[in-house]
């Protein structure tokens, strides 16, 4: 994991109160966080905040698939989130993709967690999304380009917390696969995650130097 | 594909490969129609008789109250929930409302149901929402509405009589207040002939058009049976005038043996759950 | 359960006259009771004149003015709190309703210095008595009653309290006093006579 | 439906006046409020109408298009009903509160129409081809009993529509191109004569009255709406509103219902006739008058 | 993994419980734990992505960024009134909420004399109480030494990141003091990130608003440069 | 969390899973019964109800004929959509699906891309021109948890019920003949989806009923046919211990074997 694969800008939407822009390999999406703010009497919760998570299409429109995705943001966020420490609020996270090659959804849960790194919201933990394909012969690629999902027989988006321990938080799978593989895979990606967290740090390191 | 938001969609224009053998199909309805000239049904059904009525409440346990009604094939479900604030309203009202959704599962017709709701199922869901209304307390649930839904699984005739039924058992089994219990039947008239409970291909050929004056078309009356009283009448196809009081009192007469054996479903119902109380 | 009388909704169960009067699960008409829910007759003779009653699997249960309800507190400014009943004269309800509690129905003295963040927090499960209705379609609620008020409380620090006074709470765990304003807890006695 | 609220005096005056056989207006219960009936109003439909029913406007169109049937029925034609319920009718209107009232009035049309209505005439090559009929109705104003008025205002148009006469068809293998007549005086009308019209009787205490006003509607404890033919046939029944009814108020509300629907039928024939016979010297008055 | 130390880039989760409290858990009671921290079970953890400080080895925190105001007792903030209740204002404070305003908490209110200020108008004012429970409320009522609380007039506002406005707050700010040597001006900084400007005309009014937040990612070498461009474009 | 919520689950824990039990009387790791029906609805080309516990799910599936997709001519449509009615569950609105129908519908879509549940092959009558449409909709009638796994036993029972006629399509004419033999259709392989709750680092439930899912800090779905994993499902929510998705693998195989048979039984 290197500056070439993950590239960051956080803070460029101005109206936003966080954001980040995020590419992984030539995915990329733009992560923008609103709130705390009121929110509807229907979403208020008395004793914490809510997240809300939209996920958005170059192209406008999203499918059904689209909104499965947007799902496993919204439960990976609030989680992350200390959300009791804002009751009756609601925190607002707009995923917009910009171009799709692959690891989309993984690209979607860093920018996330830097956008909302950026927003200065009480997190519990961070979290970090790795993808990794499968071959034909068992071999294991982290991080994969579009080609090698297209001919890979399994594909897997793991995330991870940033706590010392291994805590898996998601994970989405596609296609046939055997339970020895995908713990293989969970122990290559688990210590992939603690690269993605140390590129974390250097982007509040780069972002804190002019404060 | 065309993009939805919300569901898997096919292609447009699609076509039920049924449509094919529609030869076959008029063939059958031939052959019922020629049957019923000499007083026989295709079920084997005296003309007047019901068909079997199967009733099991209580089977939607996250609903308040429920019924699963089975009459020959058509089979429907139907659910009544606790009374709730009706969203975005800002007068008092001194009764309760009924919120009424009538629905077909896509698979449940001959030819495949959309999953938005088609005039059809407003005009059911209205006739529907009509026939219960004046049965349930609604002063005791003063400015509050209570849901009503119907699934239909498999439409076989008399639907929305069936329907009716159903809901009335739906509403005592979640205890909702009612001043009489509601029961509905149809009947199917098919040159000047009187049948009880028609199916769904009696019902195409009562309604089908011919030349003659002869009676046709379907009636359908819910009916309070300790009130005395009829809370839904609706007919269509072409009847003489002087046909409907017997027509009524036909059905009235029908719903009253109906609501025999919704009541002694009800009162099993009471028992088996006193008893079960006690042996607690 | 041989000699009980089962009954369903319509049915005719007897006159109303100077002796018998129309209880739960029962409806009148043209002088007589008739029963509105499926059930078992039961006659309570306990006072003078007998109450005839329909005792069902279930109950529905709206919260009426005059009822008194549990309730959530779930937002609180300084003019008044929103609740959400939860249940009504002990009957827990399945659904929530929404319901507010002005200023003014904090308590009967001083109205003039109640500071409602003194009173209740978001969170606390109060005793209060509906209203009667205005023009507004949401309940009002009163606590203006010394058996009426916060009854159930968490600390700043998430832990039960227990009440200490008739304004304050003491943690169970940090042993932190906040301030609510807190009901009276009533013998049993007492309260079957309120109800 | 409608802002009119009533007050409990008011309800009861009405409620008075109709157990006394003399309502609000002067009418006893059978009558009718005055109607105004004009035909082929609108040039470029295939058949219009407009009619007035007291304070109550309807204009109906129709025009007609050529289809393909249905599989299942090669040999019928299609008729499609819409009503549009505008906004100025009444304020209720407003946004999407007519759309529930405009879906019930257009599936009870064509309910009540369709057992008597042969679509085979619409029929032009069996499995083919088929006239495809729009009726298309649209509320002006809204002042009670819409169900009757907007069934009388569609069977007008209907028997004023005319379908283009076929001059020729050309075969092609299975495909059949089919000439319509350039001239368009060359027509056929279409025979509607046997089409039903709505029957309104609102139950008020404990008589019914017909042709009700808002109000009366209001105070109403339900309505029944027969469909009737000019030979007396129900086609159709509807109940409207909560209440409830004996099983002998029910059979005596059809039962006059029907006799009211034999002459409203007789009547609109006449006015029918007359407005197609006296086609030469007929007085327009258009919509402004 | 990390290595923690005071002055170094520290992420939510992070356990600090050893350099804080540097195994001397009796001491507990002694620590002050700011923003940015947490206490779950005994154990000091970071919930903030920032630099963790320290003071006089008594108080801990986390500095970060932050765009959004989460009100604090005592802060002085600038808001604007958004609306009107029968006994309140209700102003825009930045924060999650809108905080209110009692009609009598200005200096010399009274039931009668009600300060007259219109929708949309700026105030500065002092946080009077912030619970998470309820609206912050606000008070213009000024006390001895305090600055001058109450309606802003005639001025520009704009609007910066929290850490910034804290930056600037602090008196040996340089750039805040060099303006002043070319042009006479009033400032207040409010908490909440909002600026109120007034200077003798608009142009000098929105020339000192743009350097200031022209500033904001200046290293203190480059701001000399930015007074001579400023002084500049005023003599234009 | 929620104070009352942690309370609650703070009893549940003392009352029963402190001692191996559930509300229900099952074991921790025990699902719950399930009983399968198929071939009931007569208007549908195939269908199942199945009852796990007092879950219900009804699965009705419709053939239809019409025009393949243009970048795939050769291959038939597959479309499963699941439906959560507002009558099934007091939370659900009447309108547009819920998020949650629209997670199960994509979820369950994307577990049958991945297995080839079906070979959409078989579903071509003529290349470019028509092709078979099943349309599989799956109700839900009792929300009373675990879903998922109940539409996935629905949605196989009712595909091994389908039965297709032969159709003829004549290329010149573009005329079609439906001859009545009828064929089932060949399914690759039978997945199972069971769902974990995970009630906190310590416990975890099978099969959790609607309340315990309540209580639940997060869900996990195992799909596999009792060999191959076909998905390892968990959208979020707090986190999984990697020997708790261990166990969860194992009985996940095991339930596979149980409803393999179940399905087999009906047969």
């Amino acid at each position: 994991m290197n500056e070439e694969f993950l590239k960051c800008r956080l803070g460029f939407i101005g109206n936003s109160d966080g954001s980040a822009y995020v590419s992984q390999c030539k995915t990329t999406v733009a992560v923008s966080v609103v709130g705390p703010f009121e929110p509807k009497s229907s979403k208020c919760l008395y004793d914490r905040g809510t997240v809300d998570v939209t996920f958005r299409r170059k192209t406008g429109s999203i499918t059904v698939h689209d909104k499965m995705l947007e799902g496993i943001m919204q439960s990976t966020c609030e989680e992350a989130l200390i959300v009791e420490q804002y009751p009756r609020t609601s925190i607002a996270v707009t995923v917009q993709e910009m171009q799709d090659r692959g690891n989309l959804l993984a690209t979607c849960l860093n920018a996330s967690c830097l956008a909302l790194m950026d927003s200065g919201i009480s997190m519990h933990h961070l979290f970090a999304a790795i993808s990794c394909a499968i071959t034909d012969s068992e071999e294991i690629i982290l991080n994969p380009d579009e080609l090698q999902i297209n001919s890979s027989v399994a594909y897997f988006t793991l995330v991870f917390s940033s706590s010392e321990s291994r805590q898996l938080l998601t994970s989405h799978t596609t296609g046939k696969f055997s339970h020895s593989i995908y713990l293989q895979c969970m122990d290559k990606c688990f210590a992939a995650t603690r690269e993605v967290f140390s590129f974390y740090e250097n982007m509040i390191k780069k972002q804190l130097i002019y404060c | 594909m065309p993009t939805n938001l919300y569901r898997f969609q096919g292609p447009e224009g699609t076509i039920p490969y049924q449509h094919y053998l529609i030869d076959k199909n008029n063939t059958k309805l031939t052959k019922i129609a020629t049957a019923l000239m000499k007083n026989e049904r295709c079920d084997g059904r005296d003309i007047s008789a019901h068909r079997n009525l199967c009733i099991k409440t209580g089977i939607v346990t996250q609903a308040k109250g429920s019924a699963y009604v089975e009459k020959g094939h058509t089979k429907l479900l139907c659910s009544v929930f606790d009374p709730k604030e009706v969203p975005n309203k800002v007068e008092y009202a001194k009764t309760g409302e009924l919120q009424c959704e009538f629905k077909f599962a896509t698979f449940s017709c001959r030819q495949r149901r959309n999953y938005t709701r088609d005039s059809e199922e407003r005009q059911l869901c209205n006739e529907f929402r009509r026939a219960i209304e004046p049965a349930v307390c609604r002063g005791e649930f003063a400015n509050f509405e209570i849901q009503v839904n119907v699934l239909v699984l498999e439409n076989d005739g008399s639907v929305l009589s069936t329907a009716i039924t159903a809901a009335g058992l739906a509403l005592m089994d979640g205890c909702i207040p009612m001043y009489d219990m509601i029961v509905a039947s149809s009947l199917g008239i098919f040159k000047n002939t009187i049948l009880v409970d028609p199916t769904y291909d009696e019902e195409t050929l009562c309604l089908s058009w011919t030349e003659d004056e002869e009676n046709r078309g379907t009636v359908m009356l819910a009916y309070m049976v300790s009130l005395e009283q009829i809370t839904e009448f609706s007919q269509n196809g072409s009847m003489d005038i002087n046909m409907f009081p017997e027509y009524v009192q036909l059905l009235i007469d029908q719903n009253c043996k109906i609501n025999k054996l919704v009541q002694s479903a009800a009162i099993t119902d009471v028992i088996g759950h006193f008893e079960s109380q006690t042996t607690d | 359960m041989e000699n009980k009388i089962i009954c369903v909704p319509g049915q005719r169960l007897c006159q109303v006259d100077a002796t018998h009067t129309q209880g739960k699960g029962t409806y009148k008409r043209q002088d007589y009771i008739y029963s509105s829910v499926a059930g078992i007759v039961n006659v309570d003779d306990s006072n003078k004149i007998s109450v005839i009653e329909v005792l069902s699997k279930d109950k529905t249960i709206v919260p009426a003015p005059g009822d008194i309800v549990t309730a959530m507190v779930t937002t609180i400014n300084q003019d008044m709190c929103k609740c959400l009943i939860t249940s009504v004269c002990g009957h827990e309800l399945n659904e929530t309703y929404r319901s507010s509690l002005r200023k003014q129905d904090v308590r009967t003295k001083e109205i003039d210095k109640i500071d409602m963040l003194q009173c209740f927090r978001p969170g606390d499960i109060i005793l209060a008595r509906i209203l009667p209705m205005t023009e507004a379609h949401t309940f009002k609620l009163t606590t203006a009653e010394n058996e009426l008020g916060v009854v159930i409380a968490c600390s700043e620090y998430g832990f039960p309290m227990i009440p200490i006074s008739w304004t304050e709470m003491q943690c169970t765990k940090t042993n932190v006093i906040e301030t609510r304003k807190v009901a009276k807890i009533v013998q049993e006695k007492k309260t079957a006579e309120n109800v | 439906m409608s802002l009119v609220s009533l007050n409990e005096g008011e309800k009861v005056y009405i409620i008075h006046g109709v157990e006394e056989n003399f309502r609000c207006d002067g009418r006893s219960r059978q009558d009718y409020r005055p109607l105004e009936l004009e035909m082929d109003i609108v040039s470029n439909a295939n058949g219009s109408a407009r009619l007035r029913l007291a304070n109550s406007d309807i204009l109906v169109c129709v025009k007609v298009e050529i289809d393909t049937p249905l599989p299942e029925t090669p040999n019928d034609g299609k008729i499609e009903y819409f009503v549009d319920c505008s906004a100025n009718a009444t304020p209720t209107f407003e946004g999407r509160g007519g759309e529930q009232l405009a879906a019930e009035l257009s599936r009870f049309l064509s309910l009540a129409h369709c057992p008597v209505f042969n679509l085979s005439k619409l029929c032009i090559v069996s499995g083919q081809s088929c006239w495809k009929l729009f009726v298309d109705v649209l509320i002006l104003e809204c002042g009670g009993n819409l169900f009757d008025a907007v069934s009388l205002a569609a069977k007008a148009a209907l028997c004023n529509t005319s379908l283009p006469n076929i001059v020729g068809t050309y075969e092609d293998g299975k495909n059949i191109d089919l000439q319509i007549s350039d001239d368009p005086f060359d027509t056929k009308p279409l025979d509607a004569r046997d089409l039903p019209v709505l029957v309104s009787l609102c139950k008020i205490g404990n008589n019914y009255v017909a042709d009700p006003t808002i109000e009366e509607e209001i105070c109403g404890a339900g309505c029944i709406v027969i469909s009737v033919t000019p030979k007396g046939k129900v086609s159709a029944v509807l109940k409207k509103g909560a209440g409830s009814f004996m099983p002998d108020t029910l059979n005596e509300i059809i039962m006059s219902g029907s006799q009211i629907g034999v002459l409203l039928n007789k009547a609109l024939e006449e006015t029918i006739t007359k407005d197609m016979s006296s086609n030469v010297c007929k007085q327009r008055f258009g919509f402004l008058k | 993994m990390l290595s923690m130390e005071f002055n170094n880039v520290v992420l939510p989760s992070n356990d600090v419980s050893h350099i804080i409290l540097k195994g001397d858990i009796c001491k507990k009671n002694e620590k002050i734990i700011g923003p940015g921290l947490k206490i779950v079970d005994n154990k000091i953890f970071v919930c903030n992505s920032g630099v963790l400080k320290c003071k006089d080895e008594k108080l801990f925190w986390v500095e970060y960024r932050k765009k959004k105001y989460s009100p604090a007792k005592d802060d002085i903030v600038i808001g604007i009134v958004a609306a009107k209740t029968s006994e309140m204002y209700k102003v825009d404070i930045g924060a999650s909420e809108l905080a209110t305003l009692p009609y009598l908490a200005f200096t010399n209110a009274t039931k009668k004399n009600r300060p007259d200020i219109k929708l949309g108008n700026v105030i500065a004012a002092k946080i009077k109480m912030a619970t998470p429970y309820m609206e912050s409320e606000i008070s213009c009522v000024e006390y001895a030494n305090s600055i001058i609380l109450g309606q802003l007039e005639n001025g520009f506002l704009i609007t910066v990141n929290l850490n910034y406005a804290l930056q600037l707050r602090k008196s040996n700010s340089k750039l805040l003091y060099h303006l002043g040597q070319f042009v006479p001006y009033e400032i207040v900084i409010g908490a909440n990130g909002k600026i109120w400007i007034k200077s003798a005309s608009v142009r000098t009014t929105i020339a000192i608003g743009n350097v200031i937040l022209k500033a904001e990612h200046l290293k203190e070498e480059d701001i000399p440069l930015l007074i001579k461009n400023f002084n500049k474009s005023l003599n234009v | 969390m929620n104070s009352i919520k942690l309370n609650i689950q703070e009893t549940y824990i003392k009352e029963y899973l402190a001692l191996q039990k559930r509300s229900d009387g099952r074991g921790l790791t025990g699902f719950r019964d399930a009983s399968l029906n198929i071939n009931s609805i007569h208007t549908a080309d195939g269908s199942s109800v199945i009852k796990i516990g007092n879950t219900a799910v009804v699965c009705g599936i419709k053939a239809e004929l019409g025009i393949p997709k243009a970048e795939s001519p050769d291959v038939g449509y597959l479309l499963v959509n699941v439906e959560l009615p507002s009558l099934c569950y007091k939370k659900i609105r009447p309108g547009i699906p819920c998020d949650e129908a629209m997670e199960t519908t994509s979820f369950l879509n994307e577990v049958c891309n991945n297995c080839k549940i079906l070979d959409l092959q078989q579903l071509c009558i003529c290349v470019d021109k028509l092709v078979w449409i099943l349309s599989c909709d799956i109700y839900c009638l009792n929300y009373d948890g675990s879903v998922l796994d109940a539409c996935f036993v629905a949605l196989l029972s009712a595909l091994q019920t389908v039965k297709l006629p032969e159709v003829k399509y004549d290329k010149e004419t573009d005329e079609i003949n439906v001859i009545e033999d009828y064929k089932f259709l060949k399914l690759n392989c039978l997945p199972v989806a069971s769902t974990f709750g995970v009630f906190n680092d310590k416990y975890i439930l099978a099969d959790p009923t609607e309340e315990e899912e309540q209580l639940c800090i997060s869900k996990f779905s195992v799909v596999t046919d009792g060999n191959l994993l076909f998905s390892l499902h968990k959208p979020g929510g707090n986190y999984i211990k990697d020997n708790q998705i261990q166990n969860c693998v194992k009985y996940a195989k095991i339930r596979a074997k149980t409803v393999h048979e179940l399905i087999k039984s009906v047969q």
